[in-house]
């Protein structure tokens, strides 16, 4: 089963051609949305066997790297396009076709009707292809085809409704923001390529090897500098301080996008990475540290923000980058099996969020399309009492709501409680372990606030909509509500993959079956963690406790203010005008990026062209020109026409050459 | 032989002035006809000072030449003064720049 | 004696040449040039040339200046303007000087050949300079006597061409 | 009274000479008998005599012949830049017909004068006694007095000639004062008996004498080569004279006059090369920058033509200044060259302007591309040949001047050059330009190409384009003409 | 087949001469009859490659002897290695599209136009090919003629000061670098070397003073035509105002000239003198990556930006070749053939809309998407490539050099190189943005149509080639591979050795006298092992480092 590997990222690039070529001739949307949705769902099935079979074979055992065929062999860099199945891309992969088969399954319900239908599932193909390389690639460069190919994708899914100018700027955003990540990606690459080959003659770039080695590497040093720019890469593409701005803009995409690409799966690809050369990462204390505040720093403040925002989408956004906070924050503390779970469950509760979201959409937008009305089908304030038009939807919408907001018997609660009591009890950052576990623990409190929030303001209360609109209210069709149950599901379960050993009535599978990913890595950190650093049980069902209640209190708060005394957000406002319309207006970031960097950049290229490169540089291009035409002016009327003057031209000459060699 | 070599070189700066200062092509010409005879009077100096004859056979050629030039040179002014009416250097200037 | 009588002839060239290109009237010009073809013709005489000056009264004094006066004549040439170009005259003066500084200074300076040739004056005298010019002539620059003729034939019908009334 | 016994001598160095002579009096009797419309046979026959004056010419390669008691020699040196006058006047006659009976010349003493020119100039290139310089020198001058002011009825041809005239006899005075201080120098005036003396000599550049007699000869020659500062005469007599008469002076006599100075400076005064090439050095760079910066800001195309052919004295003057075998050989190869490409533009010129020389402007080029496609490309073969673009005979010419100068360690003197040839395509481009990259409405419907000067087209074509592409025959012609002197 | 190179060369001319029998008023002839010409010549050119051996030799060699006059011997000497193998592919591949491009876009002067592009053809073959330094320079001067009136005659507005400004800024370079030549070759004499063969003069030790001004030259020419900053700006008025297809072999060959004669003549020639000025070529090229992105940034004309960023590419090029290891050249040469396919088609789609709208103003522009799906799609694999995707040739190349820049000693300048791929990505997705996505409000827009077969016919070849580049490079890889690697020694000076070696051994002060052993080491030797960098261990050393 291993060597059919390569079926997996093949399979949605054949339904990428084949949408993509002859899409546009096949008028039936269910053959389109059937193809699209199969050829992901084979690679699920594919996964599923290399699963079975990896579950079968010893721990040790459970690495294999297939080699499709020599990509970029040049001097001494060798680059293969090969593929590396290990404990942790299995995971990724299960989830990335897994949640890839319910999101595209959901999409025919979803995007039916739109122009472009075949377009949508070919991208949607191509983004599951592009993940799959990253997750399943042996080196950095075939990573990095992954890691360009989900931004490539993600530029064509959030620019899907290209025609608005919003989708396009925001499309672009992504990208950009995503290149100056990869530019942190390469250069860190450059770094270890670079050091390993000139100090210890090992030219490459796979991490097999890079790990074989990598007892090499010293602390810190060269490795900060290389992991702190891979680092880079990562809060590129996982939306982390100071690079997240896009995100929340990416939701221009059409709803199951934003599910799959901009919570289930690509957004993780940082920590993914983070988790791949985790044995690098660890070797630089400081690096780790700052990894462990971003993460914390990004889940704050991305959480402060989607407390006061009111379209439902970007809501979820800056939950996600928030969430995704929370992982970095676990791979900031060594907790590598803790955030590769989070991301696991997240992606479950997240994509079930989103689609819930799209399924309200989606019929706010039929209806209020029904009376013509140009409300916004997003927002929030439109919404209210939902729950009894969207039965399932709510229900599914409410678990997952559970699930992120840390209640305990839900996914999230495992994964979020993991992170938070590592934050604590980490042998690395010392001091700081009390900041990060308060940054995080606050950050639960406020990611309960806003969801529920959100889930008070769609489905509770009284229906703001437009009246005429409210009969047009349905629950959406069953290739929606499918996924969306089994997403809630799972919602539910998946924590219990990962119990922690604390409550013992499961083993933590999930830490068992990333063990020898993460072996190597633990090994190194022991290096420089603290000795006797040993909390007790008590202490951490206490801080369980906490966590568990400050989760609790953010339920509370929301609950007051949304659902039984209605003013109190108003009052608040009313109070704090100033940080409302800066939370509102998500810091001031984008104003501040835009000040800083796009304007400074647009009026720089500007004055090189119009300054320099016009005036200057071609300036003293045609002023030597010119200078020589303005000699040939001279010369010209030098030549006056008298003879008398050419005759004293030439006795000039003449007393001039004599001259010199007489008097020499 | 020294004296007559200063001689011709103060005719042959006079000949040159005078194509430089005057504006009447025949006189000019005229001083032209100086400076060819001053370097007459060197050739035949050098060749009395140096007792061979071949600069004074030189001094023949150049008289020669000189009537050659005298000939065409004199058909070109009349050609000249037959459309312009002048024979005026400063009126040669048709062309210029 | 003999110097005084080179030094009068050559205030008489002087003076004359300096005539030649000061005068208005090219009519003057004309006649101050003649005298100075005489005086050089004098000149030859005294360097024991004298077939040079009988040629130079005739070819000079007698052919050219003809040509040059009849052409003045029939071109009925007005005196100069009386406006002088004194910038040309400054320019020609400057220029006219250095030449001059430079000439004399490299006749003064430089060295000419050591006089080795066979002809010196009692040679001359003796054969007569006539034949001996003629014997140079026609074996030594034959061919440069014979291009004479084919430079007269060419400034003869240049001539004729360019001046002819109607073709 | 002793008879003077005229000497036994060998006439085969002058026999080429003495034929063209024969045959221009015989087209002055022939003139003197041909009805005025029908003067065209005599640029036919003259074209014929010149082929076969060419043949002679050819059959003298390789001797090495001194004759009328050292006033002449037949050399490759002498035939090979022979060979460059007969072609510049064979180019010049076949492209005169049609342009004097345009023009409404009385054109039968044309063609005798043509011929004279060329004796001249022959003098010129394969005199090696001053005397025979000068005369062939004054023969091909007082020619193209009469060339230049040859269309007596036009203002322009007329100021011309009488420019030319006053300029150039000026000019011989200088000539003519340094061939006297060289003779009293040395004590004669045949070249190998000078180059003996010189030899002899301790250190011949202390005799200021020598030097400035040196000097003043050589600004003779460089007044007819056009070198700065003794060129200011050259654009007016250019566009004033009739155009094929253009064309002839600027190849004809400019390569005379460097077969002259050549041959005087090289045979007869190696050991000053030190100065005059230090001259030449910097006569060079003024030339090529003053005739190319000039050319840059002229509207007719005569006069740019004129300015360009500065220019191009000015890169002959590289190859001179360096004065080793590479630059000397250039020199010949690029001045046949330059026969070829420039006559050839002024042959398009011809075609192309009106009655009295109007319709001259470059701007008058304007859609010739499209209309007149072949002369248009011929046009542009001879510019780029100009401008020096392989593969055209001028990028390989220009190259063995400049590697010249390299090779003798004019660095500089090279750049300055290749600089110079850079900005020279400017006004070569501009004409392209106008040719083709503006439309004109005009039809040019007076442009008839006549057989002469289809004729003089193919072969400057040829000649402009053959020898860049297999230049080895000639660059071996002319190694060898510069390696026997 | 041994004469199967001057076949290719020369296939065009008698093109030419077939063109020239042609009446010029059939029009469809004429641009049919181009068409199989340069067809056929590209598939002669696929003979080539299937002959060439993987080595590196210069193969298919023809030297006859041309010139032999006074002091200089000049050969018809042609022959390739794996460096100029894919050029000339390259250059033969691009003809057939660029032909195929002007079936409409030229109207008038249709059999002129089409005897331009095939000179241009030989021109740009013969200097690819050429072994002879003169006749390189013949090549390399030809090429400029059918360019300069491409541009001057089917041109746009501007066309007369750009084709001029074009042809005289290279021909200033071009004229150095004649000098250069013609010192190097008297240098050679010296040196008992008789003939302008190239492969001479690699043998042919000069002191570095000459060195350096022979390289001054030398770069000064190939500088002009990359371009590098700040010797770029003839290229964006010559890219405005040329015609597509003009703009295309421009881009896509033409500018290939430069870089070329970096790698096969100024490099390998003056080495130590390339060493001396790597910092400064590389600083260069990095202003010129930079610059150039920030000015395409801003540009209102979309022609205008492709190319500035065609400055941009050109800068990576550099840098990767003047890394002076296996990587980075490879890098650079990759880059070459990459950003032929990638930026000509660039050209070609920008042609694609002017021919439509006879307009190129980026603000005319918007929405195209909706009413040209197809075209926006190779619009958008084109602008991926450009900006260098993975998985598209243009990442291939660009990784390439970064790596083997960072490699080197160029380790800073790579870092400032590499956020040029941001940059990249900026101004052509913004250009992208801007004339594809949006609302199609301009009512002229609303008419266009989209990509007719032949036009797809244009692009579907250069599409392929963008993935085939992108995902499976090795076959070029590999026949290029052992002539770098053999450049790679060339350019490797005895200096050079000395500064590379502490990185290989961790003792540094040993690491000086390994560096003189190596000195005495004939360098760039033909049969000279390859060493890649780092490698150059000397045993000898240790016992000279006991006596310190």
């Amino acid at each position: 089963m291993f060597d059919n590997v390569w079926l997996i990222p093949f399979f949605p690039l054949i339904g990428f051609l084949f949408l993509g070529l002859f899409g546009k001739k096949i008028k039936n949307e269910a053959v389109i949305g059937g193809i699209g949705t199969l050829m992901i769902f084979l690679s699920f099935l594919v996964s599923c066997g290399i699963l079975m079979q990896m579950i079968g074979l010893p721990p040790e055992q459970r690495v294999f790297e297939k080699v499709m065929f020599p990509w970029i062999h040049s001097g001494n860099f060798k680059a293969d396009m090969a593929f590396l199945v290990d404990p942790l891309s299995v995971v990724m992969i299960m989830v990335v076709t897994g949640v890839g088969s319910l999101i595209h399954l959901y999409s025919i319900g979803y995007m039916h009707g739109e122009e472009g239908f075949y377009r949508f599932f070919a991208y949607l193909n191509l983004f599951c292809m592009s993940m799959l390389l990253l997750v399943l690639g042996n080196n950095m460069l075939v990573m990095f085809i992954g890691w360009e190919g989900v931004g490539l994708c993600s530029y064509l899914l959030i620019g899907y409704y290209f025609h608005k100018k919003s989708a396009g700027d925001a499309a672009k955003k992504a990208f950009v923001m995503n290149r100056v990540g990869d530019f942190g990606f390469l250069i860190g690459l450059f770094t270890l390529y670079w050091w390993f080959g000139s100090n210890h003659n090992i030219w490459t770039v796979n991490f097999t090897e890079i790990k074989a080695a990598s007892h090499l590497l010293p602390y810190g040093g060269v490795v900060t500098v290389a992991t702190l720019c891979f680092f880079l890469g990562a809060t590129g593409k996982s939306a982390q301080l100071p690079l997240f701005t896009w995100l929340p803009d990416a939701m221009e995409g059409p709803t199951p996008v934003s599910a799959l690409i901009h919570a289930a799966t690509m957004v993780t690809a940082g920590v993914y990475m983070i988790g791949r050369m985790s044995f690098v990462f660890i070797k630089s204390p400081e690096t780790m540290m700052v990894v462990a505040v971003v993460g914390a720093a990004t889940a704050i403040f991305a959480a402060t923000i989607g407390t006061a925002q009111n379209d439902i989408k970007r809501v979820l956004a800056y939950s996600t980058v928030s969430q995704l906070g929370f992982m970095f924050l676990a791979m900031g503390v060594g907790a590598f099996s803790a955030g590769i779970f989070h991301l696991m469950t997240h992606a479950f509760f997240k994509a079930c969020l989103f689609l819930g979201s799209g399924s309200v959409i989606h019929s706010m937008h039929h209806a209020l399309h029904k009376i013509h009305a140009h409300d916004d089908a997003q927002d929030m304030r439109n919404m209210g009492g939902l729950k009894a038009a969207m039965p399932i939807t709510f229900i599914t919408f409410l678990v997952s709501t559970i699930a992120i907001a840390g209640i305990p018997g839900f996914s999230g609660f495992f994964s979020k409680d993991e992170i938070l009591w590592m934050a604590f009890a980490n042998p690395y950052h010392g001091g700081l372990n009390i900041v990060l576990w308060g940054i995080g623990a606050i950050a639960a409190c406020f990611t309960a606030f806003y969801m529920f929030r959100l889930v008070f303001m769609t489905f509770f209360g009284e229906c703001r909509i437009n009246p005429k609109a409210k009969s047009y209210l349905h629950e959406s069709p069953l290739t929606i509500t499918i996924p969306l149950m089994v997403l809630g599901f799972l919602a539910v379960v998946g924590g219990y993959l990962g119990m922690p050993k604390l409550m013992g009535m499961l083993p933590n599978y999930f830490e068992h079956w990333l063990d020898p990913v993460f072996e190597q890595a633990n090994h190194y950190g022991a290096k420089y963690a603290h000795a006797g650093a040993h909390p007790s049980h008590a202490l951490e069902w206490g801080l369980m406790g906490l966590s568990v209640l400050v989760a609790v209190v953010g339920i509370g708060i929301a609950f007051t203010m949304y659902v039984k005394n209605r003013e109190l957000p108003g009052k608040f406002v009313a109070t704090f005008p100033a940080l409302h319309r800066a939370v509102f207006n998500k810091w001031y970031v984008d104003e501040l990026y835009d000040y800083l960097f796009v304007n400074p950049c647009k009026a720089f290229g500007r004055f090189l062209w119009k300054g320099f490169d016009v005036v200057v540089v071609d300036g003293v291009v045609n002023g030597v020109a010119n200078v020589v035409m303005g000699f040939g002016g001279i010369f010209r009327f030098m030549q006056s026409g008298y003879i008398y003057n050419y005759a004293a031209s030439m006795v000039l000459g003449v007393v001039v050459i004599l001259g010199y060699y007489i008097f020499k | 032989m020294e004296k007559y070599l200063i001689v011709s070189a103060i005719l042959f700066t006079i000949g040159t002035i005078g194509v430089l200062t005057r504006k009447n092509a025949i006189v000019i010409f005229m001083c032209i006809e100086l400076m060819l005879n001053a370097v007459n009077l060197t050739f035949v100096a050098f060749s009395r000072y140096l007792g061979n004859l071949d600069g004074q056979v030189f001094v023949f050629f150049v008289m020669t030449v000189a009537a050659a030039e005298a000939a065409v040179g004199l058909a070109l002014m009349i050609a000249f003064y037959n459309n312009r009416e002048s024979i005026d250097a400063d009126d040669v200037n048709l062309m210029k720049w | 004696m003999e110097t005084l009588f080179f030094l009068i002839i050559t205030f008489v060239v002087l003076v004359s040449a300096i005539l030649v290109t000061t005068c208005r009237n090219p009519i003057n010009s004309a006649l101050a040039l003649i005298m100075t073809f005489f005086c050089l013709a004098t000149y030859y005489v005294m360097l024991d040339a004298p077939f040079m000056a009988a040629v130079q009264v005739m070819v000079y004094a007698g052919a050219i200046m003809v040509l040059i006066v009849f052409t003045i004549m029939l071109l009925n040439i007005r005196v100069d303007a009386a406006k002088k170009h004194f910038h040309k005259v400054i320019l020609g003066s400057i220029l006219g000087f250095f030449t001059l500084v430079n000439t004399l200074f490299l006749l003064i300076k430089g060295q000419s050949a050591q006089p080795t040739g066979p002809y010196s004056g009692e040679i001359i005298k003796q054969i007569g300079h006539t034949e001996l010019i003629g014997k140079e002539m026609f074996t030594n620059f034959l061919l440069p006597f014979e291009i004479t003729s084919i430079l007269l034939l060419v400034a003869i019908v240049g001539a004729v061409m360019l001046a002819k009334k109607k073709i | 009274m002793d008879m003077i016994l005229i000497p036994v001598v060998n006439m085969t160095p002058i026999l080429p000479e003495i034929f063209l002579s024969v045959l221009a009096m015989v087209l002055l009797l022939i003139n003197v008998f041909s009805p005025s419309g029908k003067k065209s046979r005599l640029a036919y026959i003259s074209f014929v005599g010149i082929v076969a004056t060419a043949v002679l010419v050819g059959a003298g390669w390789g001797c090495h012949i001194e004759s009328f008691s050292g006033s002449v020699v037949l050399d490759n040196f002498a035939t090979f830049f022979k060979m460059i006058f007969l072609v510049s006047a064979a180019l010049a006659v076949l492209i005169s017909d049609q342009y004097m009976e345009r023009e409404g010349c009385n054109h039968g003493e044309l063609y005798p004068m043509i011929l004279f020119t060329v004796v001249g100039m022959m003098l010129m290139a394969s005199g090696t006694d001053l005397m025979t310089i000068f005369l062939g020198l004054e023969v091909m001058s007082v020619s193209l007095y009469v060339l230049a002011g040859f269309n007596r009825a036009n203002r322009k041809s007329n100021e011309a000639g009488l420019k030319y005239f006053l300029l150039g006899a000026f000019s011989t005075g200088f000539l003519l004062y340094g061939m006297a201080l060289i003779y009293g120098a040395t004590g004669t005036t045949r070249i190998y008996k000078i180059a003996g003396i010189l030899g002899q000599m301790t250190l011949p550049s202390s005799n200021i004498m020598l030097v400035a007699g040196m000097l003043l000869m050589l600004t003779g020659f460089l007044f007819k080569i056009a070198a700065a500062p003794f060129h200011m005469w050259t654009p007016d007599v250019y566009e004033g004279a009739p155009t094929p008469m253009t064309a002839f002076m600027s190849a004809g006599p400019k390569a005379a006059g460097f077969a002259a100075a050549l041959r005087i400076l090289l045979v007869a005064m190696p050991t000053l090369q030190i100065e005059w090439s230090q001259l030449l050095w910097i006569i060079a760079v003024l030339t090529m920058t003053v005739g190319n910066i000039t050319a840059l800001r002229q509207d007719n195309i005569k006069r740019m033509l004129a300015y360009s052919s500065i220019a191009h004295a000015g890169y002959c003057l590289v190859g001179f200044a360096a004065g080793n075998s590479t630059g000397t050989a250039g020199i010949l190869f690029y001045m046949l060259s330059y026969a070829f490409m420039n006559i050839g533009a002024f042959a398009i010129v011809i075609l192309l302007a009106k009655k009295g020389e109007t319709n001259g402007d470059v701007k008058d080029f304007a859609g010739l591309g499209f209309k007149h496609p072949v002369l248009a490309v011929a046009m542009t073969v001879f510019l780029f040949s100009l401008a020096g673009m392989p593969p055209t005979a001028g990028f390989v010419g220009k190259f063995y001047l400049f590697s010249g100068a390299i090779q003798k360690g004019y660095i500089w003197l090279a750049i300055i050059g290749v600089l110079n040839s850079a900005a020279s395509v400017y006004y070569y481009l501009r004409v392209t330009v106008y040719m083709y990259m503006k439309d004109s409405t005009e039809e040019f419907d007076w442009v008839q190409v006549t057989g002469p000067v289809a004729l003089a087209l193919i072969i400057a074509v040829a000649g402009s384009l053959i020898p860049g592409i297999v230049p080895s025959f000639i660059l071996q012609f002319a190694q060898n003409a510069v390696r026997l002197i | 087949m041994s004469n199967i190179l001057s076949l290719t060369t020369f296939l065009p001319i008698l093109g030419v001469l077939l063109l020239l029998f042609i009446p010029k008023e059939s029009k469809g002839v004429l641009r049919n009859v181009t068409l199989a010409v340069t067809v056929v010549t590209f598939l002669v050119s696929l003979l080539i490659i299937s002959g060439f051996q993987t080595n590196a030799e210069f193969q298919f060699v023809e030297n006859r002897p041309w010139i032999a006059a006074g002091p200089f011997i000049m050969h018809y000497n042609i022959g390739i290695d794996g460096i100029s193998l894919w050029l000339v592919i390259l250059t033969t591949f691009i003809m057939p599209i660029s032909v195929l491009s002007t079936y409409t876009a030229v109207e008038e002067k249709v059999k002129e136009y089409m005897i331009c592009l095939l000179l241009l053809e030989t021109g740009m073959l013969g200097a690819f090919i050429s072994l002879d330094l003169f006749l390189f320079y013949i090549f390399w001067e030809v090429m400029l003629i059918p360019m300069y009136f491409m541009i001057g005659i089917w041109g746009g507005k501007n066309k007369i000061y750009a084709a001029v400004k074009f042809f005289i800024y290279t021909m200033v370079g071009s004229l150095l670098m004649l000098v250069a030549l013609v010192f190097l070759y008297f240098k050679g004499i010296q040196a008992g070397i008789t003939d302008f063969s190239l492969l001479h003069f690699f043998s042919l030790k000069l002191d570095m003073a000459t060195q350096i001004w022979l390289f001054l030259a030398f770069a000064f020419a190939f500088a002009i035509k990359v371009p590098m900053f700040p010797l770029h700006t003839w290229l964006p008025d010559a890219h405005t105002e040329a015609p597509t297809a003009g703009s295309v072999i421009l881009a896509a060959v033409l500018l290939k000239m430069g870089t070329y004669g970096y790698v096969r003549f100024a490099m390998p020639l003056f080495p130590d003198a390339a060493h001396k000025f790597a910092p400064l070529i590389a600083t260069l090229a990095v202003i010129g990556i930079i610059y150039a992105a920030l000015v395409a940034m801003v540009q209102e004309d979309v022609k205008k930006l492709v190319a500035y960023s065609s400055v941009a590419h050109l800068g990576f090029v550099m840098l990767g070749v003047f890394a002076f290891n296996v990587e980075g050249i490879t890098g650079g040469m990759l880059q070459m053939l990459n950003h032929g396919v990638s930026t000509g088609a660039l050209f070609l789609i920008v042609g694609f809309i002017y021919e439509r709208r006879h307009t190129r103003l980026i603000t005319d522009f918007g929405g195209l998407s909706k009413q040209m799906p197809i075209f926006a799609t190779v619009f958008m694999i084109v602008t991926f490539s450009s900006v260098g995707l993975p998985g598209t040739n243009g990442f291939v190349g660009e990784f390439l050099i970064l790596i083997g820049a960072f490699e080197s000693e160029l380790r800073w300048w790579t870092v400032v190189a590499t956020s040029g791929v941001i940059l990249s990505a900026v101004y052509m997705l913004w250009v992208f943005q801007r004339v594809m996505f949006g609302e199609l409000d301009n009512p002229k827009n609303q008419k266009l149509t989209d990509l007719n077969a032949r036009e797809i016919a244009i692009m579907v070849p250069i599409i392929i080639l963008i993935f085939v580049m992108g995902l499976y490079p090795k076959p070029i890889i590999d026949k290029m591979d052992p002539a770098i690697k053999k450049l790679v020694a060339q350019v490797r000076p005895a200096s050079f050795a000395v500064r590379s070696a502490p990185a290989a051994i961790p003792a540094a002060p040993v690491a000086l006298p390994a560096g003189h052993s190596e000195a005495q080491m004939p360098v760039g030797q033909p049969g000279a092992a390859p060493m890649p960098a780092g490698h150059s261990e000397a045993p000898p050393a240790a016992p000279t480092a006991k006596t310190h």
